[in-house]
């Protein structure tokens, strides 16, 4: 038989090894790495000494394909980085070429963007929520959080025709306006959906085995995550109360109240508290905005070739994972010269290694979930 | 009714096997469980003549050997993992420094 | 549009012509930097200016440029809810000095500008590629590297096919 | 030939149950599995399976048959042998332990002496079909959960065993008939021993590898644990050893604790008219398949729900017998058999129950609950039922004796709780727990 | 056939299963199947007991010889990760030492038993046969925790040894 303790993958054979450490490859195929993450770690027993990210299996080269794109034609693409939040990604970016453009959307576009934006945000959590739920061992949840996500991708069908790669809004404002009983359908979610978050709560924040497997674990101090670049509700969990929405708003933000939810320890356990309230503080935006859209154009004054002046613009926004920035150089033509795409999920990845070191191989699941990250966006 | 000297038998056998493989085998894990099989057939002499003599006391000197078993596995098996960990060897002849 | 506000001032009192240009571009603080000193202004930046935050590290490539590329560093303050743009020019083959003892977070995202542009970043813990195959040949984000372009070679002995495309 | 055929008569009943047992076995099992789905789709606002015969009846028939058909793998570097026989080993122990369960004062196939002593014997060898299956698929996912389940059951038989001779204590013999007969006067052992039957219940999960305690094929961490490498027919095997033992310690409970197969409150006359339930219970079922038959979408499925109606109507037949006066003998035995089977599925329910609702321990919190807290009360239990024995010898009545030994046995659990939950309040990285098992 | 015959038949069949097992334990290479052995032998052992009446050993020997113990060995045996160790030399070089020693071992012992079976040396009288209860767990328990009471306790006693022993030399840190 082959001597096992080297087997697996090239290049574990310089790696020294104690008497009892074993070497496990955590994807890029597995159950619990939510795509096709592989987490090389070194184990003492069952406690990981030593890990290694390896990402880029899905790495499409999205930031040159933009430089052959016209701005227009690079907009279905951003949707398939984060593909649970495609809504998000598609408003970051046209965001940033209106802004580099120097163009406004129209205030009636703004409202419905907030609106299908943060139904977006509620449908990334309910995703994250039903899948860290099964990691840490809860079937239930993911049911409960895919009927709900259900509807709210229903809402996007009925709008724009698309589930889950939406491409949503145009740069300068919308191409479609609400449908009719948009606002019904809407608020008749929002209402509904405020005992749902109760339904998820009754069955995990109070349940001892889940505050067991996820108090202490994964603990990311306020310091270290600003020196690691942790955004979102990563950040937010330890304790750092910043959130783009209110810190540099964008889209009808300001028109809004609505609270920072902030965690304490920045263990797993507070990434959940926080990620559960901001549905609900996603939800009261959502209330507030539908009663009042107001009248008027959803497109603004856009030309029908885009050719910026040259510059360059940075733009983020708060989607659900984090900081969603695009950085784009134009060189005066119809084409972009450079996007770079600062992907959250990207740089809260990067915290993995540091966050599970110590911990169990069960923790590493849990801490994975926990960073919320989706490999499309990771790797772009 | 089987006569006792069958039972006997047997029990020879897997003692003088036991005695074989503790001084053939350089593996100790092996050694160890070639001990177990020589107090193995000890428990069959001693069940064997419990029910020769009708007196129960036999089975439970057998009770006594597998717990004494049980000790000797567990300390075995302790002595052996943490020589392991400072040596990485399990082999009886490579076990020959007093200290290291 | 050239900058010279307070900020700016503070940094041209701090380390003087090490601080190449300034300029203002849709709102944004926009700073050259020499790129020798790079990572000390980083320190400066985040110890007493307070950009504690590394929001993006990433690159441009100018090929026509003497030195072609642009690294860029887009900093954030909490404190002064503030955005600052640091930029370095590096030539073809000239290497910049790694910024990751000031912000954890330019780990991967010097491996991304080293896997995409070939930029080397000097003093960086462990720089290799990161979307990338180990083994991959050039630089895909540069501009001379076309989009249909790919390393064949490595394409056919890993995958056994032909073409990617 | 007339030695085969004494051989034959002298075992013919004990033959006929071991036949019927090894063949019935893997269908129940099945079922076992889709009872599984169609309760956790209820829970979780689905349906479960429905395509496969009419609200997906045949689905176990159909499974089977796929992972019989399906390609078996066999890792490069596998031990083969062992990897091939591993799963024989745990299907073969999860059997033989019905051998001395007994379903009804008629249904045994060996009324042993030691029939508890030898259940619990005969079902801990299964954890050599886990343990040899991990480590002979060569894989790590298979080591460490194969590492995991042996660390695991040892810990948690302890804890089960000790829960079990509180029972036993109460019965004073180890054969499953008798200790059903010693509860059919009084009361079930479950309300003299609340604590024990808890006990039980939760290393009985623990033991099965169900959720929450199911580390060792952790889907999320493990990948499918020592049935990582395992494809086919083999994995189906392991599977049935897994239901197999769950039907297995859920008889085990039903016979020490929850009266075997004695109907409920059997001592009280004013409730006879209960004897009405088991044929009214399949008659009911009965009904509702024939109700549903004509709403289905296809004959073939209508056929088939009406042939379920059919044995069931066949069973409340059955049940109704004993009601003949000639019959009236098989009450015990056929009865028996309904109340027994009842209270093993509301067991196993409770499994269902938990798995659906609990999220899964990790493997330090497990170890901890298991040293800290279930082995340290199941042995107070033990000494409680002890004292509760005494009292009663010492002609105490029953509620002031009861009172004080799960009280006390209750105050120590208590007291546990909040020496763990003092530990608990420490975050960070949790402490070496390698060293729990020793 | 008798319940007589069908005992002697398992008795036979379990003696030499019990041998085989034996056997291959002490011959094969791979630890792992030298331990699958040992426990295919210690379960015949088992068996035997059961044709002797002893139902309680017999249960006892599974649950902690087979059950315990042998967990423990294969526990450890992938512990300790012996695939190098598989490739050295499993046997050492004083195999005809031991076959001597083996030989003279087995010569005095059978002789001593083949005597006994007739009018021999070692001179076994016949027993009381069919005098132990087949209540065998009452007896058993009644005899240990009576007649036996103290060595039941020093039994215990060693166990806890063991075990502290066990953790003490495991530990990482000393």
């Amino acid at each position: 038989m082959a001597d096992t303790r080297i087997s697996g993958f090239p290049g574990a054979e310089q790696t020294v090894l104690g008497a009892d450490e074993i070497i496990i490859n955590m994807g890029p195929q597995h159950p619990s790495t939510h795509g096709v993450l592989r987490v090389k770690l070194r184990l003492d027993g069952e406690r990981i000494v030593d890990s290694e990210c390896i990402i880029g299996y899905l790495h499409r080269g999205v930031e040159k394909i933009a430089e052959h794109r016209s701005y227009q034609q690079f907009g279905p693409y951003v949707d398939r980085m984060d593909y649970v939040a495609a809504v998000s990604n598609g408003l970051g970016y046209c965001e940033a070429v209106e802004k580099l453009l120097g163009a406004e959307a129209p205030m009636r576009a703004k409202v419905v963007r907030t609106i299908l934006t943060e139904l977006q945000r509620i449908s990334s959590h309910l995703l994250w929520l039903g899948t860290h739920a099964i990691d840490i061992g809860a079937l239930t949840p993911l049911f409960y959080c895919l009927r709900e996500r259900e509807e709210i991708l229903k809402i996007f069908e009925k709008y724009c025709g698309a589930r889950l790669t939406t491409h949503a809004f145009r740069i300068g404002g919308l191409q479609y306006d609400t449908y009719d009983g948009f606002e019904q359908e809407v608020k008749r979610f929002c209402l509904d959906f405020v005992h749902r978050v109760d339904e998820y709560e009754q069955l995990l924040t109070e349940n001892r085995i889940w505050i067991a497997r996820t108090k202490g674990v994964g603990v990311l101090t306020a310091a270290d995550a600003i020196d690691m670049g942790a955004t979102g509700p990563v950040l937010r969990g330890s304790g750092v109360k910043w959130d783009i929405r209110k810190a540099m708003p964008y889209a009808a933000y300001d028109k809004y109240d609505f609270e920072i939810p902030i965690g304490k320890n920045g263990d797993t356990y507070d990434r959940y508290v926080v990620r559960m309230q901001e549905m609900r503080q996603s939800n009261r935006i959502c209330l507030q905005a539908i009663e009042d859209i107001p009248a008027g154009p959803i497109m603004g004054k856009v030309g029908k070739v885009l050719k910026p002046p040259v510059g360059e613009v940075y733009h983020s926004i708060e989607a659900p994972k984090g900081e969603l920035g695009y950085y784009i150089v134009s060189d005066g033509t119809t084409q972009p010269y450079r996007v770079r795409i600062r992907p959250p999920s990207f740089i809260n990845l990067e915290a993995l290694d540091k966050m599970i070191k110590g911990h169990l191989v069960a923790d590493v699941v849990a801490i994975i979930g926990t960073l919320d990250i989706v490999l499309g966006e990771v790797d772009r | 009714m089987i006569p006792i000297g069958h039972y006997l038998f047997v029990s020879l056998a897997l003692f003088i096997i036991g005695v074989i493989g503790v001084l053939t085998r350089r593996n100790v894990i092996i050694i160890l469980m070639s001990i177990e099989l020589i107090l193995n057939a000890v428990n069959i002499n001693l069940v064997a003549f419990s029910r020769h003599w009708a007196n129960v006391d036999g089975q439970i000197f057998t009770l006594f050997i597998i717990t004494d078993a049980a000790a000797e596995a567990a300390v075995g098996l302790g002595i052996i993992i943490a020589f392991f960990k400072n040596r990485e060897t399990v082999l009886a002849d490579e076990m020959d420094l007093l200290k290291w | 549009m050239a900058l010279d506000n307070d900020l700016v001032k503070r940094f041209k009192a701090r380390f003087g012509d090490k601080i190449r240009e300034a300029w203002t571009d849709r709102k944004q603080a926009i700073l050259v930097v020499d790129r020798e000193s790079l990572s000390e202004i980083a320190v400066y930046c985040r110890d007493d200016e307070s950009f504690d935050y590394l929001v993006d590290l990433t690159a441009v490539d100018w090929p026509k440029r003497e030195k072609r590329f642009d690294v860029v560093l887009n900093l954030y303050s909490f404190k002064k809810n503030e955005r600052l743009r640091l930029k370095a020019y590096a030539g073809e083959g000239e290497s910049c000095p790694s910024v990751t003892g000031v912000w954890s977070t330019a780990n991967w995202l010097e491996r991304e500008a080293y896997d995409m542009f070939g930029i080397v970043f000097e003093g960086h813990p462990g720089l290799k590629r990161i979307l990338l195959p180990d083994e991959w040949q050039g630089h895909p984000l540069r501009k001379d590297y076309d989009i249909l372009t790919q390393d064949t070679a490595w394409v056919r002995e890993n995958l056994g096919i032909e073409s990617g495309q | 030939m007339s030695a085969l055929l004494e051989f034959l008569k002298t075992y013919m009943w004990p033959l006929i149950f071991a036949l019927v047992i090894v063949g019935v076995l893997p269908l129940l099992a099945g079922y076992v599995v889709l009872m599984e789905r169609k309760v956790m789709a209820d829970m979780q606002a689905r349906l479960g399976p429905m395509r496969v015969g009419p609200h997906g009846l045949l689905q176990p028939i159909a499974d089977a048959l796929k992972l019989l058909i399906k390609e078996d793998i066999i890792p490069e570097n596998a031990d083969k042998l062992v990897f091939w026989f591993a799963p024989v080993i745990s299907v073969t122990a999860a059997m033989l332990a019905y051998s001395a369960l007994a379903i009804g004062p008629f249904f045994q196939i060996a009324e042993l002496n030691i029939g508890l002593l030898f259940i619990v014997a005969v079902s801990s060898m299964g954890i050599f079909g886990i343990i040899l299956g991990g480590w002979a698929s060569n894989s790590h996912y298979s080591l460490l959960g194969a590492l995991r389940s042996t660390a695991q059951m040892i810990s948690y038989e302890t804890a089960a065993g000790l829960a079990l001779v509180g029972g036993v204590l109460l019965a004073g013999t180890l054969s499953t008939q008798k200790i059903v007969q010693a509860q059919q006067g009084g009361t079930w052992f479950v309300f003299v021993a609340p604590i024990g039957f808890f006990l039980y219940l939760v290393a009985s999960i623990a033991e099965t590898n169900r959720a929450p305690f199911d580390l060792p094929e952790a889907e999320s961490e493990l990948v499918a644990g020592y049935m990582t490498e395992y494809s086919g027919f083999r994995w189906a095997v392991y599977f049935l050893a897994e239901y197999a033992n769950m039907i297995v310690v859920a008889s085990i409970a039903t016979t020490l604790f929850l009266g075997g197969w004695l109907r409920p409150f059997g001592s009280i006359a004013a409730l006879d008219f209960l004897d009405f339930f088991p044929p009214l219970c399949f008659l009911g079922v009965a009904g509702y398949c024939f109700y549903r038959t004509p709403k289905q979408p296809e004959p073939i499925q209508s056929g088939v729900m009406a042939l379920f109606g059919g044995l069931c109507l066949l069973l409340a037949a059955a049940m109704a017998l004993p009601f003949v006066p000639a019959f009236a003998a098989s009450k015990a035995g056929v009865h028996g058999a309904f109340w027994f089977l009842l209270k093993v599925s509301l067991y196993i329910y409770s499994f269902m129950w938990i798995r659906f609702t609990f999220p899964r321990f990790r493997f330090d919190q497990l170890m901890k609950l298991g040293w800290y807290f279930m082995i340290p009360l199941s042995i107070v239990n033990v000494l409680g039922l002890g004292v509760y024995k005494v009292l009663r010898q010492l002609q105490w009545s029953r509620w002031p004796a009861f009172l004080l030994t799960t009280g006390g046995t209750l105050l120590v659990a208590i007291w546990l709780v909040w020496l763990a939950q003092r530990k608990v309040a420490v975050p960070g990285p949790v402490g070496d727990m390698t060293e729990a098992e020793g | 056939m008798t319940p007589t015959q069908i005992s002697q038949i398992a008795f036979y069949f379990f003696a030499g299963l019990a041998v085989l097992g034996a056997i291959l334990t002490v011959t094969v290479r791979n630890v792992v199947h030298s331990a699958i052995f040992l426990i295919t032998s210690l379960l015949a052992t088992a068996g035997i007991f059961l044709t002797l009446g002893a139902q309680f050993v017999f249960a006892v020997q599974i649950i902690l010889y087979v059950g315990g113990i042998m967990v423990l060995f294969i526990f450890v045996i992938m512990l300790v990760n012996l695939d190098v160790a598989l490739h050295q030399l499993q046997f050492n070089r004083q195999g005809w030492v031991a076959g001597l020693l083996a030989l003279v071992l087995a010569s005095q012992l059978g002789f001593a038993i083949w005597f006994a079976r007739g009018e021999g040396s070692l001179d076994i009288p016949a027993g009381r046969t069919g005098a132990l209860s087949p209540q065998n767990v009452e007896q058993f328990g009644l005899a240990l925790f009576e007649k036996y009471a103290l060595p039941f306790e020093i039994a215990s006693v060693l166990l806890l040894v063991a075990l502290i022993g066990a953790v003490v030399m495991t530990k990482k840190r000393v």
